[in-house]
């Protein structure tokens, strides 16, 4: 099932569930004291597609799902399951599944109740018999691998488990299109990552569409086919993890994605000064200008190369996994830079606490032209 | 784990202070209410309770029960869910409102009911003309014990559901249950203690309101007389020993809604421990 | 065969047992007359608290009151016929008694006459004349013997009453409040009561503990009677209640009355307890306050007199 | 168009009975609490604010206010006090028959106030068990102030502590540890941090006892002697008015009351949201 | 000041705080509904060392820093602080700081007042003039960058600087030792990395012994002088971030310390076989084995090498940061496996969902001997 959402936008009147835990420090508020939640929106989803809303707290992404869901009412335009328009049909009957973050488990009913719910929630004349109930809600319950627990309460399972009850729960109904709210977020890294595969491989067994909220980029890459970058009620960008990655529509999708190392500087002949740091940044134009670089996008050397003259201190050294993360710090630098290298060099450059090196960029990223721009190779020799 | 006031000495002192103060002020009226009761022996207990009148109010006061606590909890019920489940406008002001019955006193809530339904009332005379007592009589008494009873269930509720969120409710929605499936197999189940426990607390003000159902109760014996009026008349008899008997009555009453509310928490503790 | 009709009977609080023997006499009274099976219902509080409550829809059909005012205001509200007081004998009253002090045992503070009560030794109880018929007849009794004692002065009359206002310990809203309140709570050397109530608390009570003082003047008590026409009718109950009413009159009734230590006009009855009733002068509101309406405008309502007594 | 207005609006909550819940809850409340105060409404306006000024300041009346107010206030403080000890009691130790006293708490909320009122002036009469012990030193309770402090005392037991109780409960320990680590004693501990984080829910509870105490009538009237200018309490000179006949005298005093108590309340609830606002995040 | 624990052991009755928030599925249950916090244990921190203790959840870190704090009694050993014996004294006299996960600030304080409270606490003989106070919080203000929000209520902050504020209020008495307990877990990532980096210059400038739990592995290599992992109630390592990556002292600390793929299978003349995968592991005895190798210890390549026959295929693709995150499935594989590769290596071989590849180890670590083995290097030419 496609979805299609035109012109969707939202605003929040002044009171509301807003008034708790949600902070006010939100974005998008207007003079008086109402809301923006969405900008006008336009999204296409195709059919059996895996969907990320990603985006910082307060962004919008709750909000688009619900009203997707048709928990919440948008303020205008119009929202498409496949050729119906579903922009005024009552969340019962849009034929969808929504995973809730804290997994909204019917806390007094045992985890087979909570799945068979839906089922025993229809009306008697079209309701399946018990008996098709039962094997139905234990089908789905393999298929969460949680059979054996059928007969426990939701207060008696970890974490994961509920949020696997809860997904087998909103797909007894066999929906068209899943919405999952963070549906991740209240669980810790080890049970994430297993549940996020686990997302997956459901995902592709039953290519239902599915559309689901996170604010972790790792998860959003990982798990989407596309992904919408959100901030402020906007779409920012809307794409494949890999295009995402490296080729961020802004400032913001490049900030959003990764760390951020940043350069500040006077350009003057293709060459940036800062302090007593200077680096080659041909086809820049002259004036103060911000560039930026990720970590991985940092050598380190022991001493300066001919393109960039960029002396360093190491103030910190974190010898994990693949690659050795450092921070560096200069006189000419605002905030610390980070930089991770690879345990060879970690290794020849002798890398120690107060250590003085030279960082050589090896790209250079500008968001202050109208298309983004990437200043590659600067590699020396 | 080491906690303010947690020295032996602080803390047997305080309890001291704590149990003796509520063995005077709480645990000896209620031994005395029983001993004042069976002063005479149990054969004139009996001999009391058994008294037409006595039975009459015990009658009454059930009545008033009956009807009273449905009444409350089901205004108290969409209470609840209105102003925990919408937002709307004056939502506050409502909220404000059902706890008039906290500040009215007594007397003043059975005149404002005389001042409306008596024969020189606003409606007083279109009912006389019509023949429909309603002051004087057990529907007067009725409404009244409603009036003063009304927060309780909803009070109770308030907060719970408030604290519960519409989580829940929303997840039936999206699982396509219609309204009175959701209240009565999610809303329902959540909140059945603090449901229980403020039918426990609207029954036990219904049977014992006195002042303002003295107002509007007319005091005829046998007909029009609760249990708390029929002990005050009593008194006034000089029967001290009958009084008693009807208080003691009530005392049960009391005693049992708090065994009550005890196992009820008790309950709930358990359960929340058993998980 | 139908339900029994009922007459309800709306008197004032300490009656009770007064009225609880009376009722299945006249019910067997109207049986023998009538052949008719009825049934009595008794409510029982202040009776200006009875009087409001009938006013506000209680429907009684009788009203047997210890204060006269009680039944004029229901006359006034058109519940009570004008002309109520003319239509049963003695202004309507088939009983009467007076105030009479009641003391402990061995009449220790020596109390004789209602100027003993106005000693700085001797502490009082007796039910507040505000909400009470009782406390009214305390009041007026001690404002008549004043008026005689001090010939009329004013002055001296109100330096009285302050003293002896001064002395009440305890004002409860009721007759048996005070009662209670001197009995069982110990408090104050005299309780003022009716004399009938004085009889009852030593029965009660025990005849050792208490004595009883008549003081030589004090006030007629009466106790009205009236049908309260208008629910009589409604309630198709008019032959009944007059029935009610005339049977007080009645020889066996005033001598049930007699045995509750009311004095009766029957002379017959009357000739029978002589000796339980002390001869006393017994000053008529009519005579010394110029009748009730009167009395309570200059002495009862708000800012009248006793408010000023009281006012320091 | 106005069927599609209709259908939209009706879609606009995703939960269930609205519009049940709001005509069920507003024909009650309007029915139930409000009609009936409509009618003393009623009763005042046949009175001209120069007659209702002289009504309410008889200083018969006046002195009863004092003494109500008194009284009230006395028993909201020994409440406040009472029950700030039995909820720290209840939540922070263990004694054997705990359960019973917790359970003890909530007795004059079931039990009748006319029952309470009986018995308190039995066991406090001079001749009673405790009076009885008090005399000799002088104290008497029955029939003076005390006495009325005491009843209504009694019948407000409950609300402090339980509203202190929950939020003790819910109290972390790192609050106590807090301040245990920065040094501080016991004393100073309780005053500045544990106290002042109770502090609503004492304010609370303090306020409701005071509220009801003010209207308390069933339970005070037996004890207290109702003496002019000296023990007699306003509700009770409502029920005087009432014995004289007097709707539109019980009306005013009545409305005095009410407005107390509610202004009462409101300014519980105002100082509340605001304290409540700053203890949450102040700047929305 | 030196702290030295020696011998110190708890074990935890029935009741207590646990009912609340704490799963009683932690280890370390005894048959009798005991729990076994803390083995007994031996540690001893130098004059100004950062300590961090590491471990999962439930393996009695916050009990042992509770008990240093004196928030806890230990059922038995001692407790010294430089050569005083403090094991008695209460937490009031121990002139610790300590500082709370939550941060437990006192909400109806102003950040001032927060701050102030220690020195107000003191007996007034030897309580400093206000105006010394005043000097004093500003410092300490200054110090943790909050001047400005001395008239601030906690919750109109957000939560790095109650954090902030919670730790100037825990300095304030200048305590000898600083504790601190899971001081950034509530925190997302962004704040919590300028946390650390702040902590460690305050701690550099400052000079107290500090002592801080955590769960979090990297945030413990990154900060602290020397790591003491528990697990169980026991310590299991105490070393250099450094010595503990590459020395792991047995395969919990080895897992705990970052992803770990698992090969089993059975050897024979020093070649491992399972299924139709084969790997040279030289000097391993003949037998059923576990190998256990970390993500970045996997080279892929679209041919077996001579020395390794691992066949995979691609499950999953982040192509996130320095190094790109790839999933790997076959059917002798009980559990996926995950490996880092560069870039490079990822365009070179074009790797997509599903794609064939071949596995080759680079190291391999072996714990069912006495001493861990690593077998290295197997690389392939
Ligand atoms: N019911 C409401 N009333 C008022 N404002 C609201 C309401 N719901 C959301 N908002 C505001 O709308 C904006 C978007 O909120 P939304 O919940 O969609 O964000 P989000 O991206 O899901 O954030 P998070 O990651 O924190 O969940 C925020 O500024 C939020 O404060
Ligand atoms: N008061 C207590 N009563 C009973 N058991 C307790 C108590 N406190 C801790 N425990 C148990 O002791 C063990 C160690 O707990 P501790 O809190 O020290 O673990 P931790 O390492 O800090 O865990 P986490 O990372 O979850 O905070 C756990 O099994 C825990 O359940
Ligand atoms: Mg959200
Ligand atoms: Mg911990």
């Amino acid at each position: 099932m496609s979805i299609r959402l035109s012109q969707i936008d939202k605003t929040y009147g002044n009171k509301g569930r807003g008034s708790k835990g949600r902070g006010s420090k939100g974005h998008g508020h207007k003079d008086d004291g109402r809301t923006r939640a969405l900008e006008p929106i336009d999204l296409d989803i195709h059919d059996g597609e895996l969907i990320g809303l990603l985006g910082p707290s307060g962004s919008g992404k709750t909000t688009l799902l619900r009203i997707v869901a048709g928990l919440e009412q948008a303020d205008g335009g119009t929202i498409h399951f496949g050729e119906r328009e579903v922009t005024h049909v009552h969340v019962r009957d849009r034929r969808i599944g929504f995973v809730f973050q804290h997994y909204a488990l019917f806390r007094h009913m045992s985890v087979f109740d909570n799945v068979a719910f839906g089922l025993t929630a229809m009306p008697r004349s079209q309701r399946p018999s018990s008996g098709e109930i039962r094997t139905r809600v234990m089908q789905l319950l393999e298929m969460v691998r949680l059979q054996d627990f059928a007969e426990r309460f939701p207060a008696q399972l970890s974490g994961g488990q509920q949020q696997r009850v809860s997904l087998a729960r909103a797909l007894a109904l066999k929906p068209d299109v899943l919405l999952l709210d963070e549906p991740f977020g209240a669980l810790d890294a080890k049970v994430r990552q297993e549940l996020r595969r686990w997302l997956r491989h459901l995902h592709e067994e039953l290519h239902f569409t599915s559309l689901f909220v996170t604010h972790d980029q790792e998860e959003a890459l990982e798990l989407s086919d596309r992904v919408v970058v959100m901030s402020n009620g906007r779409v920012e960008q809307i794409a494949t993890p890999d295009t995402l990655y490296r080729q961020p529509a802004n400032r913001f999708v490049f900030e959003f994605l990764g760390d951020v190392n940043r350069l500040e500087g006077d350009i003057e002949d293709e060459v940036l000064t800062c302090g007593n740091a200077r680096v080659a940044v041909p086809g820049v134009e002259d004036g103060r200008r911000e560039l930026l670089l990720r970590p991985h996008e940092i050598r380190l050397d022991d001493q300066p190369g001919p393109r960039a003259h960029l002396p360093v201190s190491v103030t910190a050294v974190v010898p994990v996994g693949a690659e050795v993360r450092i921070e560096l710090e200069a006189d000419w630098l605002g905030e610390p830079w980070l930089a991770t290298i690879s345990h060879a060099d970690f290794e020849r450059l002798a890398i120690t606490r107060g250590k003085r090196l030279y960082a050589q960029p090896s790209r250079l990223h500008r968001f202050d032209t109208p298309r983004p721009q990437t200043l590659a190779p600067l590699s020396i020799s | 784990m080491i906690r303010i006031g947690d020295a032996p000495s602080v803390r047997r002192l305080l309890i001291g202070i704590a149990l003796t103060l509520t063995a005077l002020l709480l645990l000896l009226p209620l031994v005395a209410i029983f001993a004042q009761a069976l002063m005479s022996g149990i054969d004139v207990y009996w001999q009391n309770l058994s008294d037409t009148y006595t039975l009459a109010a015990i009658g009454l006061t059930l009545l008033v029960a009956v009807i009273t606590v449905p009444v409350n909890l089901i205004f108290g019920v969409f209470l609840a869910w209105l102003v925990t489940r919408f937002a709307f406008p004056g939502r506050r002001l409502l909220q404000t409102l059902i706890d008039i019955p906290f500040a009215v006193s007594p007397v003043v809530a059975g005149l404002v009911y005389l001042l409306l339904y008596g024969r020189n009332g606003w409606l007083g005379g279109w009912l006389d003309a019509h023949d429909i007592q309603i002051m004087f009589a057990w529907p007067g008494i009725v409404l009244v014990t409603v009036f003063v009873t009304c927060p309780f269930v909803a009070r109770e509720l308030i907060p719970l559901m408030q604290a519960q969120g519409s989580r829940e409710e929303e997840a039936a929605v999206t699982l396509g249950a219609s309204g009175w499936t959701i209240f009565r197999r999610v809303t329902l189940p959540n909140i059945r203690h603090a449901l229980l426990y403020g039918v426990i607390l609207t029954n036990a003000r219904a049977v014992g309101e006195f002042g303002a159902v003295s107002v509007v109760a007319g005091a005829i014996r046998g007909q029009t007389n609760t249990l708390p009026l029929q002990v005050e008349q009593l008194y006034q008899d000089y029967n001290t020993v009958g009084a008693f008997t009807s208080a003691s009555l009530l005392a049960l009453l009391a005693l049992l809604t708090l065994a009550a509310k005890a196992a009820l928490e008790w309950r709930a503790a358990r359960r929340e421990t058993a998980t | 065969q139908d339900e029994p009709r009922e007459l309800l009977n709306s008197s004032y609080d300490i009656a009770r047992e007064l009225f609880a023997a009376v009722n299945p006499k006249f019910i067997d009274w109207w049986q023998a007359q009538h052949d008719e099976t009825v049934s009595v219902q008794q409510s029982h509080g202040g009776s200006s608290t009875q009087a409001r409550s009938i006013m506000q829809g209680l429907r009684a059909d009788v009203v047997t009151f210890n204060q006269v005012t009680d039944v004029n205001v229901l006359a006034d509200a058109g519940l009570v016929a004008e002309d109520w007081q003319d239509r049963y004998p003695n202004h309507a009253s088939p009983y009467y008694s007076t105030t009479a002090f009641l003391v402990r045992k061995g009449n220790p503070k020596q109390i004789e006459n209602w100027d003993d009560l106005a000693r700085d030794d001797v502490s009082l109880v007796f039910p507040n004349p505000k909400t009470s018929g009782n406390g009214r007849y305390t009041y007026l009794a001690a404002w008549g013997y004043a008026d005689q004692a001090f010939d009329g002065d004013k002055a001296k009359i109100e330096e009285y009453m302050k003293t002896f206002l001064g002395n009440v310990e305890v004002f409860d809203t009721g007759g048996r409040g005070a009662t209670t309140t001197f009995v069982e709570r110990g408090i104050g050397d005299v309780l003022i009561t009716f004399e009938s109530e004085v009889n009852n608390i030593r029965n009660e009570y025990g005849k050792d503990d208490y004595e009883v003082v008549v003081p030589p003047v004090s006030i007629l008590a009466e106790f009205p009677v009236a049908v309260v026409d208008e629910y009589a009718e409604r309630n198709g109950n008019e032959d009944l209640a007059n029935g009610y009413l005339d049977y007080l009159y009645t020889e066996e009734a005033q001598r049930l009355l007699a045995g509750f230590n009311y004095r009766v006009n029957d002379e017959k009855v009357a000739a029978e307890f002589s000796d339980q009733f002390p001869q006393t002068e017994l000053l008529r509101v009519e005579d010394v306050f110029g009748g009730w309406p009167e009395a309570m405008k200059t002495h009862f309502a708000s800012g009248g007199e006793l408010d000023q007594l009281q006012r320091r | 168009m106005i069927a599609q207005a209709l259908t939209r609006r009706r879609e606009r909550r995703v939960l269930p009975g609205f519009g049940l819940s709001l005509g069920v809850s507003l024909t009650f409340v309007s029915l139930v609490l409000l009609l009936p105060l409509t009618s003393l409404v009623g009763q005042l306006s046949q009175l001209s604010w120069s007659q209702y000024w002289f009504l309410i300041t008889d200083p018969r009346l006046l002195a009863s206010y004092t003494v109500t107010l008194l009284a009230a206030a006395v028993a909201a403080l020994f409440n406040a006090v009472f029950g700030l000890l039995m909820a720290w009691v209840l939540v922070r130790y263990e004694f054997p028959g705990k359960r019973l006293v917790d359970a003890l708490m909530d007795l004059p909320f079931a039990l009748p106030t006319a029952v309470a009122g009986i018995t308190l002036a039995t066991l406090y009469s001079s001749n009673g068990w405790i009076g009885r012990l008090l005399e000799p030193l002088g104290i008497s309770v029955s029939y003076t102030w005390i006495g009325i402090a005491l009843a209504m005392a009694f019948t407000s037991i409950p609300f402090v502590v339980r509203t202190v109780q929950p939020v003790l409960e819910d109290l972390p320990a790192e609050v106590d540890e807090a301040a245990m680590t920065l040094g501080a004693s016991d004393g100073l501990a309780f005053r500045r941090v544990i106290l002042p984080y109770l502090w609503p829910a004492l304010v609370t509870g303090t306020g409701l006892a005071f509220v009801r105490s003010l209207g308390e009538f069933g339970a005070v009237i037996f004890i207290a002697g109702g003496k002019p200018y000296e023990t007699e309490i306003t509700s009770l000179m409502i029920f005087v008015k009432l014995q004289e006949y007097d709707y539109a005298g019980a009306s005013a005093v009545a409305s005095i009351v009410l407005a107390t108590s509610l202004a009462l309340l409101l300014a519980i609830n105002l100082w509340q949201g605001r304290f409540i606002k700053r203890l949450h995040g102040g700047r929305g």
